[in-house]
């Protein structure tokens, strides 16, 4: 039980990510393609968040353990865990996996962008932006293709 | 080292709620058609999710997360289906076996190696004891700045995030080149649904409120952009909002009358801008002897030493860092907000010259 | 006192999430698009009130209340404004709401979709 | 990496900050062309910004040859806290490749572009075109992993733009594949370093390298290991997953085929073999069994069936693209036999690729000019009507197939030397099957060039000057690395050792 609560976050975070690249290889539509595209880099966000925490742990912004909210954090935590997790009498998360992440989210929204931007030229060139009838159009106008 | 097992408090109860929530989502984003429904639930996606990245302490992520992935990225998916269609075909059963044979495959990969994964909140996990909390140990005193994921962000990682910017750049140059500045919408007659909203009272209303509005997130731009040192935000979080700002009123008075206060050109040319201030910190701290990026190299020698409390004269160096982090948040959050602009204006400005509703 | 204090919060907060459960039934149970969005906007704004009273009650006197309510002072402006211009846009586009007591529209329903 | 050895190319001031300044160089001319006034200047920053980058790797190989690695800390921060560039002779084997290649690409920009890209747009393409070399760049000297992601990111996503804007329509569609499969590549690459991040706890490659060997083999470090192979064979069009490659370097505007034929896939071959190498090491025992029992037949396969599949196309750019997923093969084959011989003569073998590849890409393009179709019977009897620019193709052609006295000559018996000492007959096999297959399409390519009546007398001419100077300057590298091979062996050897291959036969 207690393995399955401490591994769960990762199952369905994969759940998360198969679901974003599920639509993104199942959909002919561009535009499902790029959303599926979209939920997958941001549920691989979330796992390396997963990665990063410390149960009972803070934003890693410097607290006064001594501060109100020091106080208030520590209260619900054992002082042998603080001492052994925690960095000057506070527990903080990991702040890595949030800083690469950060640098994650603003290279998703730029592909999203330009692939979106893409499409909309894909639908003025072609008149549509289902994959197969693009594939349709390019066998019968522009001649045989091997 | 002591074992570890997740505790069951309220956090982990709110963990498994929220995902369980993410998780209908992504069902519900898969299963329909409709692709205005599935912008909308992945905005929703993206708002749960900056929610579950509050659980896990992660607020800059966050905060990120609920301005691009729920606000910009929603606003440049809506407007691309404007220009397509907003309705996907049906996939025939058949088509679906090999994408979800793939997806399987790479899910089960992925489950193999979650499950060996340390538990979820372990402080012992080796993620956990090594990089990160040295920065915890270190970043106050290298760097000087309470937020240490902005420390590391802008300094101890400073070279990744010049590379994030120059993507953002990227692709705001790729769109331009796809879909031009929006300069169609300047040279044409006022566009209908543009037009009617400005100059008819029917949306007084809207204006009004724009107009209180516009001023009071713009400040608040400003303010996420300087306090990025002691709390969430920073100059890319910053610049989003500013960004929005904008685009609120392009939406609400048209987009030819914001082009008209701020145009394409000089939208484009301030994303081009904020990448070299930033790189030009850079160079600017190896003209003063120090390594690329390196802030203590800020200012000259001659400079430093003079300042109180330098590093020179065994004090915190804190002086440098502190206006060089200032100084490439703010290249940052130029090139952001331009490159943000610049795409709203590229896809906004692209007429839909076919008919709004597909071909069907 | 501070316990008192406390209580009252959490207790708005939670009377907050109640209304904005309610709000949410009632976007799926209201039958057309105005009665909906009108569901949405009021709960919107009165749960978000609630909430943030009971919030700033917890936090007390600090910069967090004055955080919260200027937080609340957006949402004030902001979301009878988005309500209003959805309304307004749908009322542009043709969308009529629907007029009459609620047994006979549900049954005009059921023929429509017949 | 002894031609460089008394090679000082800067004054030692410079020569310190030149691994930053490998990267920045460029990437301050990309902004410097997006606000330059006119199509011109933004040429000449484009040539100003990727010959400043050569020299700086020039200045690198000589450190290099002296020191042996070069480290650079960037904000002063030692790894593990903070990024740092780790440049040793395979890093600065690529470094030297994508610069140069980039002056050649750069140098022919001017002209085509003309032909190929609206008025107004040119100097973002030349701006574009400039942060993909700055990202590639980096990618070549980055010790950190996930820095080679964002890299990896800077170098791509203005290249999915740049194929997509061009003459043809077809470019859109592949550029969009391009921009799904690339991401997908990419993300996985994410994931592996996230795994290996909780496994080690570090992100700089050196440092995890050291706990991984300490750390021995576990299920996280196995999946890790699995992502970033596939995530980077994505990028690197390693066969089965090459699908996005033909139609986007077919139809893409001919700068970005000169550039990205040469450059971009080998970049992430790079990456992948870095990772291999050193970051996990075929000491591990799941990456031994990875690179005989999938690896090597998988790049067999991309050999033989990409070859064959180039013969039956009617395009000639895709006849070019199906081969560059050949020559993959050929190139993973000698890193999949992880020994000193093999790698290097792979290495030597991306190399001859590389100049042979854009200098093909760049005579079409020189030719777009005067025609417009891109099918291999437009081209019936060009070698007539413009001889320069086709003899260049027909050495370029040459060095492809593997002609005796051509570098890929020399580089394919390199691979059938370490395929023999590794006693992997089947791989001599492959090598000579698609050789065959090899000279059967660029027979049919010269056929078809030199000795087919012209469509049309008056469409084909000359390319012009500017791009016959590049382009002449490849095929004559091409030419000259075929008879004194030294520099390329020389470079590659160095960087084989870098990966801590020893020859077999040395003496330690």
């Amino acid at each position: 039980m207690s393995f399955l609560l401490g591994h769960f976050n990762y199952l369905i975070v994969v759940f998360l990510m198969m679901g974003g690249l599920w639509i993104t290889f199942s959909s002919r539509n561009y535009i499902k393609r790029m959303i599926g595209l979209a939920l997958f880099q941001t549920s691989v966000g979330l796992f390396y968040i997963s990665l990063g925490k410390v149960a009972g742990g803070t934003a890693a912004i410097v607290l006064d353990k001594t501060s109100k909210a020091g106080e208030a954090l520590n209260a619900h935590l054992s002082p042998d865990y603080v001492a052994r997790a925690g960095v000057d009498g506070v527990v903080y998360s990991n702040p890595l996996p949030h800083v690469l992440i950060l640098t994650a989210i603003v290279v998703g929204v730029a592909t999203l962008a330009v692939g979106l931007a893409i499409a909309v030229r894909v639908r003025e060139a072609y008149g549509t932006v289902e994959a197969g009838e693009i594939a349709e159009l390019d066998r019968t106008e522009a001649g045989p293709r091997a | 080292m002591p074992s570890f097992a997740t505790p069951l408090d309220a956090n982990t109860i709110v963990d498994i709620a929220l995902l369980a929530m993410l998780a209908v989502i992504v069902v519900a984003v898969a299963r329909t058609r409709s692709l205005l429904t599935a912008i909308i639930l992945t905005s929703v996606y993206s708002f749960i999710s900056a929610v579950w990245l509050v659980v896990m302490d992660a607020a800059d992520v966050s905060f990120t997360e609920a301005v691009v992935g729920a606000g910009v990225s929603t606003i440049i998916a809506l407007g691309a289906i404007l220009l397509t269609r907003s309705e996907c075909s049906r996939i025939p059963w058949r088509e679906t076996l090999l994408p979800l044979l793939l997806v399987t495959v790479t899910g089960g990969l992925l489950v193999y190696a979650a499950l060996d994964l340390p538990s979820l909140g372990d402080p012992s996990a080796p993620a956990n004891i090594y990089v990160g909390r040295l920065y915890l140990q270190h970043a106050e005193h290298d760097i000087g700045t309470p937020n240490i994921v902005t420390a590391v962000l802008s300094s101890y990682r400073g070279f990744d995030t010049l590379g994030e910017t120059t993507v953002i750049f990227a692709a705001g140059l790729g769109v331009a080149l796809l879909l031009g500045f929006g300069e169609r919408a300047l040279q044409d007659t006022p566009r209908p649904s543009m037009a009617k909203m400005a100059e008819s009272g029917q949306h007084v209303v809207l204006r009004v409120s724009a107009k209180m509005l516009i001023p009071m997130i713009s400040i608040y731009a400003f303010y996420v952009q300087f306090h990025g040192d002691l709390g969430p935000g920073g100059g890319f979080q910053a610049g989003v909002i500013m960004a929005v700002a904008i685009i609120l009123h392009a939406l609400v008075f048209g987009l030819q009358e914001t082009m008209e206060s701020i145009p394409p050109q000089l939208a484009r040319g301030l994303s081009a801008f904020g990448v070299l201030l930033y790189a030009g910190v850079g160079v600017v701290n190896l003209t003063n002897g120090g390594n690329f990026l390196d802030y203590d190299h800020l200012f000259p020698r001659i400079f430093e030493e003079g300042l109180p409390d330098s590093h020179l004269v065994g004090g915190h160096h804190i002086w440098g860092q502190h206006f060089g982090i200032l100084a490439i948040e703010l290249g940052v959050f130029l090139t952001v907000a331009s490159t943000m602009v610049t795409i709203f204006y590229a896809f906004a400005g692209r007429a839909p010259d076919l008919s709004p509703h597909g071909e069907g | 006192m501070s316990e008192v204090v406390t209580w009252i919060g959490s207790s708005l907060a939670v009377a907050g999430a109640l209304a904005a459960i309610i709000g949410s039934l009632g976007v799926i149970r209201f039958p057309d698009f105005y009665t909906r969005t009108h569901a949405a906007s009021i709960t919107d704004t009165g749960a978000a009130t609630l909430m943030i009273l009971g919030l700033i009650l917890i936090s007390g006197w600090s910069v967090l209340a004055l955080k919260l309510a200027i937080i609340w002072a957006f949402i004030m402006l902001t979301s009878p404004t988005a309500a209003h211009a959805l309304t307004n846009a749908a009322y542009g586009a043709g969308e009529r709401p629907q007029l009459g007591p609620w047994r006979l529209f549900d049954r005009d329903r059921k023929e429509a979709e017949r | 990496m002894n031609a460089f050895i008394d090679f000082y190319a800067a004054p030692p001031g410079l020569t310190a900050h030149a691994a930053p300044l490998l990267v920045i160089g460029p990437l301050i001319a990309a902004c410097a062309a997006a606000l330059s006034p006119s199509t011109r200047s933004a040429w000449m920053i484009s040539v100003g910004g990727t010959i400043f980058a050569f020299w700086m790797a020039l200045c690198l190989a000589g450190e290099v040859a002296r020191n042996g690695v070069v480290n650079y800390y960037m904000g002063g921060f030692a790894p593990p806290l903070g990024i740092a560039f780790r440049i040793d002779a395979l890093g600065v084997m690529f470094a030297l490749l994508i610069s140069g290649i980039g002056v050649m690409a750069a140098l022919f920009s001017g002209h085509t572009l003309e032909a190929e890209i609206m008025k107004g747009k040119r100097r973002l393409y030349q701006s574009g075109f400039l942060l993909c070399v700055a990202g590639l760049l980096g990618l070549s000297a980055t010790g950190d992993a996930f820095n080679a992601f964002v890299f990896l990111e800077v170098s791509s996503i203005g290249t999915y733009a740049l194929i997509g804007v061009g003459v043809d329509r077809r470019a859109l569609p592949a550029a969009f594949n391009y921009l799904v499969m690339g991401t997908i590549g990419a993300t996985f690459f994410v994931i592996g370093v996230g795994f290996l991040y909780a496994a080690t706890g570090t992100l700089n490659m050196a440092d995890m390298s050291g706990r991984l060997a300490t750390l021995g083999d576990s299920r996280v470090v196995e999946a890790g290991f699995a992502f970033i192979v596939i995530g980077l064979g994505l990028k690197a069009a390693m066969f089965p997953l090459h699908g996005w490659l033909p139609a986007a370097y077919a139809y893409a505007p001919s700068l970005m085929g000169v550039f990205l034929s040469a450059t971009a896939t080998k970049a992430a071959l790079y990456l992948m073999a870095r990772f291999l190498f050193t970051v996990f090491g075929p000491h591990l025992d799941f990456v031994g069994l990875f690179l005989t029992w999938v690896m090597a037949p998988v790049a067999g396969a991309a050999a033989i069936i990409c070859s064959a599949q180039a013969i039956f196309q009617t395009d000639i750019r895709r006849i070019l693209a199906f081969s560059s997923v050949a020559q993959v093969g050929y190139i993973m084959l000698g890193v999949s036999m992880a020994s000193a011989e093999g790698v290097s003569a792979g290495l030597f073998h991306l190399f001859n690729q590389a100049l042979i590849k854009s200098a093909l890409f760049m005579a079409l393009g020189g030719l777009a000019f005067n025609i417009k179709a891109t099918k291999l019977s437009d081209f019936s009897g060009v070698g007539r009507t413009a001889p320069w620019t086709m003899t260049a193709f027909a050495i370029g052609t040459f060095s492809l197939a593997g002609v005796p006295l051509t570098a890929g000559f020399l580089s394919k018996w390199r691979l059938i030397e370490a395929a023999f000492a590794a006693h992997w007959l089947w791989a001599v096999g492959v090598i000579a099957v698609s050789s065959l297959l090899g000279l059967i399409y660029a027979g049919r390519m010269l056929e078809t060039i030199f000795f087919r009546a012209p469509v049309s007398e008056e469409r084909a001419g000359e390319a012009r000057f500017g791009v016959l100077v590049p382009l002449w300057i490849l095929a004559a590298a091409s030419v000259w690395y075929g008879l004194d091979a030294s520099l390329p062996v020389d470079l590659s050897t160095a960087a084989a050792q870098a990966l801590g291959l020893a020859p077999a036969g040395a003496a330690p």
